[in-house]
């Protein structure tokens, strides 16, 4: 009943709305710990789809699902602390959607049809908007508004795409149950034309909602005003979901031997990002903003490693968990550092380390780790990418690769260290607090911990999440 | 039976041309709820009656329900609750609007004549259909400047990518939960825009995306 | 390698120790100083093996299922780390009394947690043996480095040069992949070893893509804009080791990757080469332009890294034309020079942090008379200055004196590498003569004559702990420059790890380098025999002391000495097209002038170029690229819909 | 034997050339000019006085003098008079030799840096500068002479088989070279025209406003160190006119302090027909000096091919 671990979310999150908010902090964290607990057992195998032609436990999807899951517990955390101190006025509705957010995306991670994947994917999109505009500020109302707008007509298009997809099917006559399971079985009769269409409407359309450049615009916006437990969770947790669909539809592609044309689009695509983030990195003048670029950045990388293919593919993999572990926990500094200093102009703040000490502390090091700086992980992240970029002898895009890094990691540092160690103009309101820096620190620490120790079960899920499509390890 | 289909296709496309010409919100609300209802009506003429189902026709029936009735409704309680004034506002005029979705029109005859596809009979009037309908969303979300006509231009595209499905896809492998999820997800898609429009009309006096430019970079 | 794993263990303990025991100020710096001391006499302990004897000691341990990290100390390795593990202690025993500040006493704790780091991720570079092992603790090397830079991150300045050296870290660390990354995608194994299998057009571009990562690591012109500004920000004890032991690091980068790629071209040589006059050449003047006491330093290291690298392209083009006199005389030199100059250079900086500490001036026209008011600091940096000008009988010399050796014995070559050589042998002595007139400047300005500000004047001598290392680094240049035998031996077997290196007789060696020990005794006996006819004829001599000739004015003040700004600017001057010189004048006028001032300061050329022609045009397009993100969402629908078409365009 | 002849009359004799130096200016000026012992006279006067010392000094100020002194000699102990082998020679020394110039040179500097004199200070500033082009012009000179006989001694220069000489093959560039190395003594020792000591105004100086404070025997020693300095530059020139290589040690002996009178005489010459450069012209002129013997230096590739 591997269903559970999607419909246990949705239950709480409806039940939360009935509830007083101070129950409802509480259901919030159970349903988080009961849900890892759960994501574990799937892990160990011990939970089997009840309907294997919607869902399936795919160790990408898995994979994903568990990077989620920890997150969320994290952010519950968080939460739990940052609902008493902001003024929230329906903190019920809050809860309800951080909950149903947490539902349909452990539904997207679960899905093995393609429309049920995207009927979940479209789902995450309308349960977290409530999450964005819960402080009601015109800036936020407009975010929300072209979030929902910008991803619904993306996503729009990948139903789209999957019409194609199964349009292909239709050409090569093939009657085989319309899932990613069984259509990776028949895949090299599907028609290629057909399904170039189709994947080209898929990456656009997912693509959207991953924060892949152009289609990106929404994402800025979003998570800059978004609550930063929600913006948390928006960048670590559901531009995976999206890159799952992009991923499971390359697979697709690459069984039917149109890897390279949907590798090519994505190494693009991942290109074209990675600049638009160092382009808007730098010189940013809000530092949300530039957490969201950095993302944005970060989708590329991934698109790009995907795209590479061979042993760039296990980096991207890598990268997904180290940048939804770094991202998130940056994320929730910056709500410490957004509640101490009521602001989020980079001008404004200074001196982090003397106000907020510990948050510096957090705050700092994410900033090492989204560089690519060892003992975190996404250090061997990009150099797996970069090895793996070369060792298909890409250079002009592995060029390109590295030029992007360098002005995103200029851009990102100048704000970090006038941030950091900067002055302050702007009285400290909020002081930090421990519930509120333990979730960042265990975001962190994982991350170190997975740069130092990889646990088998990990290892194995990532190579058979990559295997089918040629991803190794080795040269 | 064709001429019956056609019939309804043409209802359509006239329906998108109507859309792209309308001065009025509730005329273009109006038009809406005509072509939900057509393009629900399509397969059901596109297949005969062999293939349907007790399933289908049920599905059949809530799909009108929602694309033709409460869809519409919940559009149009938005535009009295919201839009003050009521006229479109156009970014493009109605007239080259309206010379737009000519174009569109021919160049969907265009592409659908170019791509070859062996299609069943009529089918290929459906996708001249979607595209135009497709085609004209995405021209209404980036002509006006309303944020209810971004909502309605939305649907319509919805409505473009449902008949593209229709017409090209045998329908042998559609399950009609997974439709009916996707119908849901549109439903709710709806009413939380139509939630944001209400937040945004209180907030900016006004939904209009003109207002919406204050995050940039 | 038991030993050598055990001596980091012991380090790695004193970092965690002043992590942990940072409320008791002075037992945290007395246990940790205790602990580093200890931890790097056993490092040196544990490299005297393999220098000596050339033995390989390896360890490795599998990481994170796909990469070995192995480590393997071989003597080229053991040569690098003694300016590591001697000069290290010294630096982090010269900061029991430089760091003196107990309200800073969390943030000492810190400095010594990463300045621990800083020498285990340096020694391990100097190990490293494969592509991805070498990868990290290089990475960790420049991190651990950037948050010593920022210890005083309140001053501007400070946080200026961390961020420049961040991202000089950053893009260096970029190049340095790419290559790994180049060469990688033809042998397959991470391993240095199998660097040699890649064809050979690939091994020059794998090289120069190094080059210019290590280089910027180096401080090789015009990638040495960070040292400039990292040097004076970071504290001096912290300077010492970055400019004496840090950056020497892409130089053994250089080393290694140019012993395991095996190549015998001349164009590796040639670019050595040229990079090393380049920087050695205008690293010193940019160091008589400036009058910053560190800054100053900090170029200087960037003219010894220059030195360094003449003797390296020496060696190159000697391999290459097979002429193994040069070769090895000219890379035995280059080697040499990386322990003396991370000698004198934390010797010198040692004596700037002290004369910092005492003064509070950095700007050497405020100083002057330091040497009566801080003699041991005086003295030792006296030796310090002749050693780093190359000047017989220090240690400077020992290893000029190989590299002219081995570029003489490559003017025989023919065609461009004649001439390349010739143009070494001149820059060297370019180098030396300029440095000898940057150091007069340093030590007359500041330690000599009469004090310019009230701060020179209230000086005085610097604790203990201060001085000790000054002087025992002051003695090794001695030691090194009158014995330098074991020294250059010591050197000659580091370059055993040089495949295609065939070193010359080690009695030849022994012989050469006994006459230039001849040379250097020579020079103080005699010297010792001038003294004592000094002394006869001053016996009951009537000395008196007066006033110095003011060449007929009768009031001189102490305002009226020469400048260092004034002493150098005419040499700076020569160099014009080169080094930017700007001035600020704002004349005379009436008859009763006012208040006039007058400056001039040095803009480095590659600084103002990187400024004006990349960052400033890049920093503009960038800008206007900005528009995309205009809010309009009509247009963002837009893009999507020309993504679109764009794409089936592909199909 | 011949040796420890050749570097005694050297180390007596030095003192005495510049007297004739004196004598040829005087003989133009149409003086008589003062003895030809007159050195003599003045060291002897010298070491005999006491000394004062400014109170802004230290004791590097008396180490100046002594180290200069020190450098000028040793270089007289590697140096083949008269074709006699060197006291000490090994291959490499000429290398050591001018880098122990160069520490005689940096504490001459700094000494006068001691004084807190803004003329010393001057001066030092402009030695340090000129003497550095002229270094560059001497490492020139070795250069060609590796490329002629492949030697990096003063001993392997002039002395045995394949000594340098303008007798042979390419032994035209030397002429390069005599002229660059006059000039470049011109330059090292202070000479007109490049430096005036008989002026009366420091401020255009350069050496001697540099020992302006010094006195008695720390004055002595750097006047013999000055002697000695411009007595090896004489002898070097010497020989590279003409080598040494005559049967008997008197001959060369004689031959030697002829050629090397005449040398004085040159520089006596240039200094009573030359006025004292601008200060700015200096560089060029030393530069001149290294454009000649860089030029001779590329010759040789095309003649030794």
């Amino acid at each position: 009943m591997i269903e559970f671990i999607f419909i246990l979310p949705l239950a709480t999150g409806l039940t939360a709305l009935a509830l007083p908010a101070t129950l409802g902090r509480i259901l919030l964290l159970l349903t988080a710990l009961l849900h890892i607990q759960l994501t574990v057992m799937s892990w160990l195998g011990k939970l089997t789809p009840t309907f294997p032609s919607y869902f399936s436990a795919s160790p990408e999807g898995l994979l994903i699902l568990m990077v989620t899951s920890f997150i969320f517990v994290c952010i519950s955390i968080y939460s739990f602390s940052y609902m008493k101190e902001t003024e929230m006025e329906n903190k019920p509705i809050f809860i309800c959607c951080m909950l149903l957010f947490l539902g349909t995306m452990s539904m997207v991670t679960l899905s093995d049809h393609p429309i049920v994947l995207w009927i979940a994917i479209e789902a995450t999109t309308l349960v977290s908007a409530p999450l964005i505009f819960i402080h009601r500020s015109k800036e936020a109302l407009e975010a929300t508004w072209k979030y929902v707008l910008i991803c619904s007509v993306g996503i729009a298009l990948a139903l789209l795409g999957y019409f194609f997809v199964t349009l292909a099917m239709d050409l090569g006559n093939i009657n085989a149950p319309m899932t990613f399971t069984s259509l990776n079985t028949v895949a090299l009769e599907l028609d290629p034309l057909w399904l170039k269409v189709g994947f080209i409407f898929v990456v656009i359309g997912f693509g959207t909602k991953m924060g892949l450049a152009p289609m990106h615009t929404w994402l800025p916006d979003a998570h800059s005003q978004a609550p930063s437990p929600a913006s948390a969770l928006l960048s670590g947790a559901l531009l995976n979901c999206a890159f799952l669909g992009i991923y499971k539809t390359h697979v697709l592609m690459s069984v039917a031997g149109l890897g390279d044309f949907s590798g090519n689009i994505l190494i693009g695509f991942g290109l074209v990002s990675m600049l638009v983030g160092a382009i808007f990195i730098i010189g940013q003048p809000d530092y949300k903003r530039m957490l969201a670029y950095s993302s944005i950045k970060n989708m590329g990388i991934i698109a790009f490693g995907v795209g590479i293919g061979g042993f760039a593919l296990y980096g991207a993999f890598l990268h997904i968990i180290h940048h939804s572990l770094l991202k998130s926990s940056l994320f929730l500094s910056a709500g410490n550092i957004l509640l101490g200093f009521g602001t989020k102009q980079v001008q404004r703040i200074g001196g982090i380390i003397r106000h907020l000490p510990k948050t510096f502390v957090s705050f700092f090091a994410g900033f090492i780790g989204i560089s690519g700086l060892p003992p975190f992980g996404m250090f061997i992240s990009e150099v797996i990418i970069i090895f793996g970029a070369f060792q298909k002898h890409r250079y002009i895009c592995v060029a390109l690769f590295l030029l992007a890094l360098t002005l995103v990691g200029a851009g990102i540092c100048r704000i970090f260290m006038s941030m950091s160690y900067g002055e302050a103009t702007d009285r400290l309101q909020i002081e930090e607090k421990a519930l509120r820096l333990l979730p960042s620190y265990a975001l962190l620490f994982a991350s170190v911990a997975l740069c130092v120790w990889m646990p088998d079960i990990v290892y194995t899920i990532i190579l058979d999440s990559i295997k089918i499509i040629g991803g190794t390890t080795h040269g | 039976m064709i001429n019956v289909t056609e019939s309804i296709l043409v209802i359509t496309l006239l329906s998108v041309l109507l859309s792209l010409g309308s001065t009025r919100l509730i005329a273009l609300v109006k038009i809406m709820a005509l072509q939900g209802i057509m393009v629900s009506l399509t397969p059901l003429f596109l297949r005969g009656d062999d293939s349907l189902g007790s399933g289908a026709i049920i599905f059949f029936q809530i799909m009108i329900l929602i694309k033709g009735l409460l869809i519409p409704s919940l559009l149009y309680m938005a535009v009295k609750k919201i839009a003050i004034k009521r006229e479109i506002e156009p970014i493009i005029g109605y007239h080259a609007s309206i010379l737009v979705g000519l174009v569109i029109l021919i160049i969907s005859v265009f592409i659908t004549s170019h791509l070859r596809l062996s299609l069943p009979a009529g089918h290929d009037m459906v996708l001249i259909t979607a595209i135009t309908t497709m085609a004209a969303g995405f021209f209404l979300m980036m002509a006006r400047s309303k944020a209810i006509t971004q909502v309605i231009g939305y649907l319509m595209l919805e409505n473009g990518i449902y008949l593209i499905g229709t017409a090209l896809t045998k329908h042998s492998h559609t399950l009609y939960v997974v439709e009916f999820g996707v119908l849901l997800d549109l439903l709710v898609g709806v009413m939380i825009m139509g939630i944001i429009l209400h937040n945004i009309n209180s907030a900016f006096d006004d939904a209009d995306t003109t207002l919406l430019r204050r995050l940039k970079d | 390698m038991d030993t050598f794993v055990f001596s980091l263990t012991v380090l790695l303990a004193g970092g965690l120790f002043a992590l942990l025991a940072f409320r008791q100020f002075s037992l945290m710096k007395a246990g940790y100083i205790a602990l580093t001391v200890s931890g790097s006499l056993i490092g040196l302990y544990a490299i005297k093996v393999p220098l000596v004897d050339g033995t390989l000691v390896t360890f490795s341990i599998t990481w994170l299922h796909l990469f070995t990290l192995s480590f393997r100390l071989d003597s080229l390795s053991a040569f690098f780390l003694i300016p590591i593990f001697a000069v290290c202690p010294l630096a982090v025993f010269y900061s029991f009394h430089y760091m003196d500040n107990a309200a800073q006493r969390g943030r000492v704790a810190v400095n010594y947690f990463f300045l621990t780091l800083l020498i285990i991720s340096m020694a391990l570079v100097a190990t490293a043996d494969n592509v991805i092992s070498f990868a990290l603790v290089w990475e960790l090397m420049s991190l651990s480095s950037f948050f010593l830079v920022m210890h005083d991150y309140q001053k501007k300045t400070t946080r200026r040069a961390g961020y420049i050296y961040f991202i000089f870290s950053h893009v260096g660390a970029m190049f340095i992949f790419a290559a790994f990354a180049l060469a990688y995608s033809y042998t397959g194994t991470f391993d240095f070893l199998s660097f040699a299998d890649i064809p050979g057009n690939i091994k020059i571009i794998v090289f120069f893509l190094a080059l210019v990562g290590f280089g910027s690591k180096a401080g090789i012109f015009p990638l040495h804009m960070w040292l400039p500004h990292a040097h004076p920000a970071a504290p001096s004890n912290i300077s010492a080791i970055m400019s004496g032991v840090m950056i020497k690091m892409g130089i053994y980068g250089i080393f290694r990757l140019y012993a395991n790629l095996g190549v015998t071209d001349l164009i590796f040589g040639e670019a050595v080469l040229t990079l090393g006059i380049i920087s050695g050449i205008l690293g010193v003047v940019y160091a008589l332009g400036k009058h910053d006491l560190k800054k100053l330093l900090a170029y200087h290291s960037v003219e010894n890294i220059g030195i360094i690298l003449i003797g390296t392209g020496i060696g190159m083009i000697g391999i290459a034309s097979e002429n193994m006199v040069m070769a090895s005389f000219g890379f035995a030199g280059g080697l040499l020079h990386v322990l003396n100059h991370s000698i004198f250079k934390s010797l010198l900086f040692f004596g700037a942090g002290a004369v910092l500490q005492k003064t509070g001036v950095r700007h050497i026209d405020q100083l002057g008379g330091l040497m009566k008011r801080m003699p041991t600091t005086g003295k030792t940096f006296l030796i310090g200055s002749v050693s780093i000008s190359g000047l017989p009988p220090f240690n400077g010399f020992v290893s000029e004196f190989l590299i002219y050796y081995g570029a003489f014995h490559g003017l025989t070559l023919g065609g461009s590498s004649f001439i390349f050589t010739m143009l070494a042998i001149l820059s060297l002595a370019i180098i030396g003569g300029l440095a000898a007139a940057c150091f007069s400047k340093v030590v007359g300005v500041v330690f000599l004559g009469e004090p310019r500000t009230e701060k020179a004047a209230g000086a005085f001598e610097p604790g203990f702990t201060m001085t000790l290392p000054m002087i025992l680094l002051a003695a090794t240049c001695v030691v090194i420059g009158v014995f330098p035998e074991p020294f250059v031996l010591a050197a000659f077997q580091g370059l055993k790890s040089i495949k295609t290196l065939h070193l010359v007789d080690v009695n030849e060696v022994a012989m050469i380098v006994g006459n230039l020990a001849f040379a250097a005794r020579l020079f103080l006996g005699v010297f010792v025999f001038s003294v004592l006819i000094r002394k006869f004829f001053y016996f009951k001599k009537e000395i008196t002391e007066g006033a110095t000739w003011g060449c007929g004015f009768t009031q001189p003040t102490t305002k009226m000495q020469y400048t260092g700004t004034s002493y150098a600017i005419s040499i700076v001057d020569f160099f014009r097209p080169f080094v930017h010189i700007r001035t600020n004048y704002s004349g005379i006028s009436r008859i009763f002038p006012g208040r006039t001032t007058y400056n001039t300061r040095v803009d480095d050329i590659a600084e103002t170029a990187l400024m004006d022609r990349i960052v400033s045009p890049v920093l503009y397009l960038l800008a206007k690229l900005r528009w995309i993100q205009h809010g309009h969402i009509q247009l963002y629908i837009g893009y999507i819909i020309v993504t679109i078409i764009v794409l089936l365009l592909f199909i | 034997m011949e040796t420890y002849i050749t570097l005694a009359l050297a180390i007596v004799t030095a003192p005495l050339f510049p007297g004739i130096i004196l004598k040829v200016k005087a003989f133009f000026a149409g003086k008589q000019g003062p003895p030809l012992f007159i050195k003599y006279f003045t060291v002897m006067k010298l070491l005999r006085k006491g000394s004062v010392y400014s109170t802004s000094t230290s004791f590097v100020f008396k180490l100046g003098p002594t180290v200069s002194f020190t450098t000028a000699l040793i270089v007289l102990l590697f140096f083949p008079f008269a074709g006699s082998m060197p006291l000490f020679s090994f291959h490499g020394d000429v290398i050591v030799l001018f880098y122990i110039m160069g520490i005689g040179r940096f504490f001459t500097v700094i000494a006068a840096l001691d004084t807190a004199s803004p003329f010393e200070g001057m001066g030092a500033a402009r030695e340090v500068f000129f003497s550095t082009i002229a270094e560059v012009t001497i490492f020139t000179i070795l250069i060609l002479f590796y490329r002629l006989n492949g030697s990096l001694s003063f001993g392997e220069y002039f002395t045995g088989e394949t000594h340098i000489s303008p007798m042979n093959a390419s032994g035209a560039l030397l002429l390069f070279v005599i002229v660059a190395l006059f000039m470049v003594l011109l330059t090292e020792n202070s000479r007109v025209p490049v430096d005036d000591p008989a002026t009366h105004l420091e401020l255009t100086m350069i050496h001697e406003v540099m020992i302006l404070d010094h006195s008695g025997p720390d004055l002595a020693l750097i006047e013999l160190g000055s002697f000695y300095k411009l007595f090896f530059y004489s002898a070097f020139i010497t020989h590279i006119i003409c080598p040494f290589t005559f049967a008997s040690g008197a001959v060369n002996g004689l031959i030697f302090f002829a050629i090397l009178t005449c040398i004085y005489i040159a520089i006596g010459l240039t200094e009573s027909i030359m006025a004292r450069f601008k200060m700015d012209l200096v560089p060029q002129f030393i530069l001149t000096s290294f454009a000649l013997v860089f030029f001779a230096a590329i010759l040789t590739m095309g003649v030794l091919q």
